[in-house]
């Protein structure tokens, strides 16, 4: 099953609205990295994991600095009040807890607040690119996942028990989907958010572990 | 303290087949690229290449090469593959990987960060709450299963963490704009990424520089890596490159 | 994002009896001797004063004020004593710890500036080989008896390492060269020592700056505190200071 | 029972020929820092575990700054090369092994290469004044002791067990007095520089292990 929802930059934009003035910012490979073209005006700081706080929008054209990228391998630009650092520094600050709001794309969320997203076994390698996610959910204050509701082929991403490599176990806060926004709390996956015209029965259909409604459930506000 | 040498070529002469070097780089942003091409050229065999986020993936021409004259036996990384999985089944070094000639050891980028700066600073061993709840716990992460190694985790104030050890290297190849002729170091924007931490775990580290000065040139509040990690230092060209991945 | 804070008065009143504030500074230098100033103006009790190398020593005039108002509950340092045997005997600091009116817990300077490290970096502990064949491997070592916690030992590659605990404070005091809004901060020469560490181990970090310049006058190259670690920055004037200690 | 023997300077001057171009140097409080007087010429580098390489000469009169000290809290110069940086790295640099040569001042030295500097139980506490010195004999690729041969009223600081607090154990390699020059081996204490006119007796009389005559034993040679 698979129903018709947000575009990609709009599931950006609805989990935009979790980061608040003063709030240093990770943003990870995919939709969290189009989070960065929605916080314009706000007092927001970003993050890079290469080494760099204040990092400014996407550099194009005469701009590209080929010294100057963030950490999904984009042209980035500087702003007044930048800082570069070392590595084992941008780490200690993520470990240390400096990150006041993460964002992370996913293959799969469970209902305990488990989530796989560095290694996908259908290709058939047992390693695979684990970059700063692990360190990334280590830290986080608040993880925010945000990703489409099912696979390509319908089946749902957020699911009772991972069946992909996890990532971290129990550490996401919220999930941000093209047809829902679902909050994890001690009991489960409280659904808040619905794409207007999905019925509950649709939204369970596409979703695993059974959902508990939010008293206050609303359309998605973009 | 003149440690300037003349050519990349003399300055990795004494590497040799079976080397451990630490191949600093943010996919393509401060890749030693000179120091690397110096190692095609050379021809040495068997390298352990210790990586921290896709050097070789921003240096593809390089991998290439590398993979192609056989010369590697082993890349430590924390993200060494592509993105895609279709081009990744047509890389050679992926294909390498898949079929076991090359070792693969992939960890959490912090934890990796973090093994080189305890390797350069004498700490043997440390705790890192990265890692728990996943399959990085259990063993260590390759793709040659009688190396998987166990993990030792801790439970600190109720929360778990994994025990992970330093790592030293023999070599260090450094990509730096700057350097003067006593080692003293500074990079550009983001391309510091791993060079400073990978010139303090190298036994031997070599870099390459962008613009060579004398000392006092870098003030002294504003080295990057001092002088005393960098055993040997070499002017190179400042080079062009694309800064794409897939 | 601006941090900055009319007084250090105003910078500081949220910190409380019993609170545990880090005090950097290596002897008399970088020492945020306004912000101690103030900590005594606002007389809070049974404070812990994390220091990093006899930064009391340094500021010997707020620490006999200190030790008077009785406002201190305990000391972490390396180096917190004077020299002199016969100095010391005069000394009020020195007569509180003999007394056990004040508790004196003491580390090997690097051990120490590690644990700050590991407290800012969410390591919770570390091994290291300082201290291995002393009484520092045995316990915690500190003039109150009860508090002696046994340490653990561990053998690595046939040597013996130190397991070692992370130090997080609740308040971190810092004193920068200059600083800009946002808190991104650079020091000068040796005043630096323990100012960085300790801005990444403060839950609240509070620099005092000698000079405060608008986001981008430092150039993003030349940070050496990334303003992430800063909370609140205050402008304090330059003070001329004298250098020996006993 | 004591002997007239080598001022202070003369013993920094005797161990500072242990000292060899290229070396990264660490010296002590006392008289390791009195080295510093002879090195001049040599292509050394300075450590001071302040947080700076390339430490200058000390400074006097208007080339004070009170922002430059070493880590004895003396006023110093920097040079051409000089860098900054902070505490953590100057540790990391310390126990990373980074120092060539480290020198420093003792209240005891034992047979097997043991020292004890940090403490002296006389003053009648339990804590003391550890600062860098247990870092530096952890990093140490070659510690010299430089020291009196005897306490002022004449017992050994050469002793075969510490009665003091050690710093550190199995550490040190050679041991430079102002009556001797002394090399720490596998079997114990090899003598081999004495100062003029000392006889192997009085030598032997002043030092509580039984000392090993080198073959090749000479004057102490400044």
């Amino acid at each position: 099953m698979k129903f018709e929802g947000l575009p990609r930059e709009m599931i950006a934009l609805r989990a935009s609205r979790e980061i608040k003035d003063g709030d240093y910012v990770n943003l990870g490979i995919g939709i969290p990295t189009l989070i960065s073209n929605w916080i314009e005006g706000k007092d927001v700081i970003l993050q890079s994991e290469i080494g760099m706080t204040k990092t400014g929008p996407l550099a194009f054209g005469e701009d590209v600095e080929q010294d100057l990228i963030n950490a999904s391998c984009q042209a980035v630009t500087q702003l007044p009040g930048t800082a570069y650092f070392d590595i084992f520094e941008s780490f200690g600050m993520i470990r240390g807890g400096y990150m006041d709001v993460i964002v992370m794309g996913a293959l799969q969320v469970s209902s305990k607040g488990d989530y796989a997203g560095w290694s996908n076994p259908a290709r058939g390698l047992e390693v695979g690119n684990i970059g700063g996610s692990m360190d990334l959910c280590a830290g986080a204050n608040k993880l925010l996942i945000t990703m489409e509701h099912t696979t390509r082929d319908g089946q749902p991403k957020i699911v009772n028990e991972l069946s992909y490599p996890a990532t971290a176990k129990g550490k996401v806060n919220m999930i941000f989907t093209d047809l829902a926004v679902i909050e994890v709390i001690p009991q489960g996956l409280l659904l808040k958010e619905l794409y207007p015209g999905l019925t509950l029965e649709d939204i369970q259909s596409v979703t695993e572990p059974k959902l508990i409604i939010s008293p206050d459930l609303k359309e998605i506000e973009l | 303290m003149d440690k300037v040498w003349n050519s990349v070529e003399e300055a990795i002469s004494d590497v040799e087949d079976g080397a451990t070097v630490a191949i600093p780089g943010f996919f393509a942003a401060g890749v030693p690229r000179i120091l690397l091409r110096a190692l095609i050229a050379k021809g040495v065999k068997n390298l352990i290449l210790a990586c921290g986020c896709g050097p070789l993936l921003g240096a593809s021409e390089e991998l290439e090469l590398l993979v192609k004259n056989r010369q590697v036996k082993k890349v430590i990384d924390s993200y060494a593959l592509y993105r895609s999985a279709s081009k990744g089944m047509q890389d050679s070094f992926e294909q390498a990987v898949r079929s076991g000639e090359i070792e693969l050891e992939v960890y959490p980028m912090g934890t990796l960060a973090e093994k080189y700066r305890a390797g350069g600073a004498g700490i043997p061993a440390f705790y890192t709450p990265t890692g728990a709840g996943s399959v990085v716990e259990e063993s260590i992460v390759t793709n040659i299963v009688e190396n998987r190694k166990e993990k030792e985790t801790r439970i600190f104030d109720g929360k778990k963490y994994v025990l992970e050890y330093a790592l030293k290297t023999d070599f260090a190849f450094i990509h730096a704009s700057m350097g003067d002729r006593e080692g003293n170091l500074r990079y550009r924007m983001t391309s510091r990424n791993f060079n400073h931490v990978m010139a303090t775990a190298g036994k031997i580290t070599i870099a390459e520089v962008e613009n060579l000065v004398e000392p006092g040139e870098i003030a002294p509040d504003d080295v990057h890596t001092p002088g005393i990690y960098v055993q040997r230092v070499v002017k190179v060209p400042r080079l062009t490159f694309a800064i794409t991945i897939d």
